[in-house]
């Protein structure tokens, strides 16, 4: 979506900053943004077909869909349902199981909990920890810091575009900085 | 607004002004004359179709049938009711922009998008086409009528009809400019120039951007009815092809395009340029609509911010 | 103290959703008032409710007494109320000369003359920072000083209060205490009540006289910015549930 | 019963409508280009086709060439003089493309009336005319009408079942996340505006197998599909087949009881009351 001013990202030890969105969908990385962007007059199982555009992935759609249905079983029940119809909740689910749909190696996931009621977000940590159990890398960028840390097996905090903190999630879990850089005291 | 702005703008008013005056002592054949009058009813009309489109954004596709309902309603009663034709042009004029301050509400009440108001206008533009013809007992459909002449009162005995004319219209361009550049330098000059940026902003800092752009439409669509009357008499014959979208809207907007958007000098120079371009292509017949469509694709790919801007960037001369 | 806006169960819904939900609050003359909430809390939509972008469903605001409820942006501002943008939005084609003196012309509650909205838009850039860039097209500042120049531009309407969303992110620690300073400033000197929406919580913190939190469209607590960080629902509104 | 061969000619005449139509929905729904020379296609092709059966080319290669044509000429815009419009955003964007396709729209109604100027050209069968219970039917009309509506069920069964049409709607509905899954929308743009000029080639031929083409239609051609697919809501396909037979039944009859500029001001009103009333349209949503 936007390309980095410096510096590169790389995959696989290739360059990619300056390919466009689709083309890194393509090559194996999957960014599931905050907005979802899911297509709301179309319905789940379109939605997650489409998820498997790429030829990559079309090879691989009927195991994913199996994957995503399991982990997912509440998609499976509203398979016809129209995108737009569902609750909050359920679209970040919708968007998270699309974003495997393309056979990705890097799952990132922006913000998943925004706008979730508490229950939801535990649900949702609880999927993206056993996501990361099918041997998927997820990028989490995430405001719920406890949740966040506990599921992840390292933690980067960022201040005004610099890395301020690093650590193991353990580790940052216990460090009285990163809450004093959320809450300011 | 300051001083030195103020002076610019009137030194290069008095210019623009000063060589229009002096093009019929130049040019004394009658042919020649018509054209020059027709440079200046197209140019007033660019001018007035600025003020929509150019200022505010409203994308008027309906410039032909603001100046034909104006002339139609003034001249068939004129010709009809033998009323003084002086006395009916205000009463077009005013249906030109009422019905252009109608469509504006229209369009910021309903919030359309430019592209939606553009086909709203031109479905306008064409009913208002089909109605002419349709309503052939009272406008003569294709055959149209002759509207009584007007009457300039010394001016003709003095100068022959076509400079009469040309010296009437040239009085109303000064009248015209002078207002348009008080306009710019006060606090309404300001607020087109914040809704032009940013409409958004403009309603958070306090002005009533509505209230801006259904005057301008009122005013731009007078200006367009006044010279669409003055257009008709002018020809002395009205038919509907005076007012069609490929005679007069198509050829007002590339004249602003050209010229450019918002700026004051823009609309002359863009109804010079293709005033005398028109005539160099006449001979082609129907190919002249193909040379159009081929000057328009040209402009909005190569050619977007128009020529006085694109002057002004290079010289960085503050031209208007 | 006297109350000089006041919220009465606003809400708001986006295609069924609700975005702000029953939504009361009340702001003092002079006070500072910070407005935080984790992303998508509604905090930019209740702004947008309060100063007339947005029509709420339902709930009324009150501003100096008078409901301003469903009243156009425009009439809002001239009746004393600016705002600044998330994304500041400065007429990036005019000078900055120009900007701050569109606030003064055309959001002042009287019309003032030419040369004293000029003068008072010299004033105003002045407070914020910007005196030595008078004739310089917005377009060509930075993010940071687009912000400065949208709150310049706000502050000549001469309003009673102003809204403020978001003015510290990507500041560096001695810019966040630069700006708090013209914070206070504004209150003390023009004696602007402020209705702040802020995610660099330490400034908030340290600033405003009270905190209000928003958690998904609903008001989730309201107080002293010391009782707020000991609130756990706040804590776990931002930093999720099972917090140590 | 005079009425019933007025609404199947009313039908027939929806259909081609259509057939234009949805073309512009869909090519103003993946790129936001209102493409202003739409009924100039169908001129070309019709003209094309029509030449070429005149001088006794068999009747189905003449409408493969015009068709083919029509989508060539219409993949070459695509990439050449669009491109400038593509690279715009948001409001300029639609500005650009709207008034680039205007300027193609007259240059090549210039060149086509230049060229062809005055002539009627028709496509013909080789039957006259049918009798049925007593009232004359035309089965130009009739076979018109058939390869229209099978051709319209066609596109609709490509859009909803396969990846390619579900990939279109992806992008029709949102964009980024169409890039999301790895689609590549300005390909999509490229092959659907290969497509929508195709099937105005197409109504042009089916004008011309059922009435006659003239150069001179190609304006009329554009401004009524641009109206029959506002009023079915821009971006929806079947909103705009369904207008596009409504409109096109009720011009029929308008004319045959009023007169032709009376329905042709209904229509243009159908448009504007749309706009205003119902801007998204007879059905209200997307593809």
């Amino acid at each position: 979506m936007i390309r980095p001013k410096n510096g590169r990202i790389i995959l696989d030890s290739f360059d990619i900053s300056k390919y466009e969105a689709y083309k890194r969908t393509e090559l194996g990385i999957s960014y599931v943004p905050a907005e979802r962007e899911l297509f709301p007059q179309m319905t789940v199982i379109e939605n997650l077909e489409l998820g498997a555009f790429t030829k990559r992935a079309r090879k691989r759609k009927e195991e994913n869909l199996e994957l995503v249905f399991r982990l997912f079983p509440r998609l499976k029940e509203r398979k016809n349902q129209l995108a737009g119809t569902m609750s909050g909740g359920e679209q970040q689910m919708l968007a998270i199981a699309r974003g495997m749909m393309t056979c990705p190696t890097i799952l990132m996931l922006d913000e998943p909990s925004t706008g979730l009621a508490p229950k939801l977000v535990a649900e949702l940590f609880e999927v993206i920890r056993k996501i990361t159990e099918e041997n998927l890398t997820v990028l989490l960028v995430e405001q719920h810091m406890t949740q966040a840390l506990s599921v992840a097996d390292r933690g980067y905090v960022l201040e005004t575009g610099r890395i301020t903190l690093s650590g193991s999630g353990e580790e940052l879990l216990v460090n009285p900085l990163v809450k004093q850089a959320y809450l300011g005291v | 607004m300051d001083k030195n702005q103020f002076r610019n703008d009137t030194i290069q008013i008095l210019i623009a002004v000063v060589i229009l005056a002096l093009l019929p002592l130049l040019f004394r054949g009658a042919y020649q004359l018509r054209v020059l009058n027709l440079f200046l009813l197209f140019m007033l009309i660019t001018i007035g179709f600025n003020l929509i489109f150019g200022h505010t954004n409203q994308l008027f596709l309906c410039q032909g049938a603001l100046a034909g309902s104006s002339m139609y309603v003034s001249g068939l009663l004129a010709l009809n009711y033998g009323i003084e034709p002086w006395l009916v042009i205000p009463l077009g004029t005013l249906l030109a922009g009422g019905l252009a301050a109608f469509f504006s509400f229209i369009a910021v009440a309903r919030k359309l998008e430019a592209i939606f108001l553009g086909i709203t206008t031109l479905s306008f533009q064409l009913i208002f086409q089909n109605l002419i013809v349709g309503l052939r007992d009272i406008t003569g459909a294709d055959i149209g009528f002759i509207p009584p002449e007007l009457s300039l009162g010394p001016l003709t005995s003095l100068l022959g009809r076509s400079q009469a004319y040309y010296y009437l219209l040239i009085i109303i361009l000064v009248v015209t400019l002078l207002i348009y550049r008080s306009v710019m330098n006060s606090n309404i000059g300001l607020a087109l120039k914040m809704i032009l940026d940013d409409e958004m902003a403009s309603e958070i800092v306090g002005v009533n951007v509505r209230r801006v752009k259904i005057t301008m439409a009122f005013a731009g669509a007078m200006l367009i009815g006044f010279t669409g009357a003055l257009y008709g008499f002018f020809n002395a014959y009205v038919a509907p092809s005076l007012y069609e979208f490929t005679s007069l809207d198509i050829i007002v907007l590339i004249m602003l395009i050209f010229g450019g958007k918002a700026t004051i000098l823009g609309p002359i120079v863009g109804a010079g340029v293709f005033t005398i371009l028109n005539e160099i292509l006449r001979p082609l017949g129907p190919l002249t609509v193909l040379a159009y469509g081929v000057v328009l694709m040209i402009l909005f790919i190569f050619f977007r911010e128009g020529i006085i801007p694109w002057i002004k960037n290079k010289t960085k001369l503050p031209l208007i | 103290m006297t109350i000089i806006l006041e919220g009465k169960s606003l809400t708001k819904y986006f295609g069924g959703l609700p975005a702000v939900r029953d939504v009361d609050f009340e702001i003092g003359q002079g006070e500072i008032v910070g407005l935080i909430g984790p992303n998508g809390a509604g905090k930019t939509t209740l702004f947008n409710i309060i100063n007339g972008v947005l029509k709420p469903d339902r709930g009324r605001v009150i501003f100096r007494g008078k409901d301003i409820t469903g009243l156009k942006p425009h009439t809002v501002c001239k009746l004393g109320m600016a705002r600044t943008l998330q994304v500041p939005r400065p007429f990036l084609n005019l000078s900055l000369l120009e900007n701050v003196m569109s606030g003064a012309i055309f959001g002042n509650h009287n019309t003032i003359a030419r040369s004293k909205a000029e003068e008072i838009a010299y004033r105003m850039l002045e407070v914020v920072g910007l005196n030595h860039k008078h004739y310089v097209i917005a377009k060509n500042l930075t993010l940071q000083e687009r912000k400065k120049l949208e709150l310049a531009r706000a502050l000549a309407s001469n309003p009673e209060i102003i809204l403020i969303d978001e003015y510290m992110g990507g500041l560096n620690p001695a810019e966040v205490k630069e700006a708090m300073e013209l914070l206070q400033r504004i209150r003390k000197e023009y004696k602007v009540t402020i209705f702040w929406v802020e995610h660099v919580m330490r400034a908030v913190m340290q600033l405003a006289d009270r905190v209000i939190v928003l958690n998904q469209g609903l008001k989730l607590a309201e107080g002293k910015p010391s009782e707020i960080a000991q609130d756990s629902r706040v804590i776990e509104a931002y930093l999720g549930g099972g917090v140590v | 019963m005079s009425y019933i061969p007025v609404i199947i000619d009313g039908i027939v005449y929806g259909l081609q409508l259509s057939l234009l139509a949805v073309g512009i929905t869909l090519i103003f729904g993946l790129g936001e280009i209102l493409n202003l020379s739409h009924g100039e296609f169908a001129v070309i092709a019709g003209v094309t086709a029509a030449v070429l059966n005149g001088v006794d080319v068999n009747p189905f290669i003449s409408a493969l060439v015009g068709v083919l044509l029509a989508g060539v000429f219409g993949l070459i815009i695509e990439k050449t003089i669009l491109i400038s419009a593509y690279k715009a955003t948001g409001e300029t964007r639609i500005l650009s493309g709207m008034f680039i396709t205007l300027g193609l729209g007259f240059a090549l109604h210039g060149y086509m009336a230049n060229q062809f100027a005055l002539v009627s050209y028709s496509v013909r069968l080789p039957i006259d005319t049918i009798e049925f219970l007593g009232m004359v039917f035309r089965p130009t009309n009739l076979v018109a009408g058939g390869i229209s509506a099978i051709t319209l069920i066609l596109l609709m069964l490509l859009l909803k079942y396969t990846y390619f049409g579900k990939a279109v709607r992806s992008v029709v509905q949102n964009e980024i996340g169409a890039q999301l899954c790895g689609i590549n929308p300005s390909r999509i743009r490229m092959i659907i505006f290969f497509i929508g000029t195709m099937l105005a080639g197409l109504a042009g031929i089916m004008q011309g197998l059922s009435s006659t083409i003239e150069p001179e239609v190609g304006v009329q051609l554009t401004i009524f599909a641009i109206i029959v697919s506002i009023v079915g809501g821009v971006r929806s396909v079947t909103g705009t087949i369904v207008a596009g037979i409504l409109l096109g039944v009720v011009y029929s009859l308008v004319s045959f009881l009023i007169g032709t500029y009376i329905a042709t001001i209904f229509f243009l009103l159908a448009a504007a009351l749309t706009i205003v009333f119902r801007p998204e349209g007879l059905l209200g949503h997307k593809v």
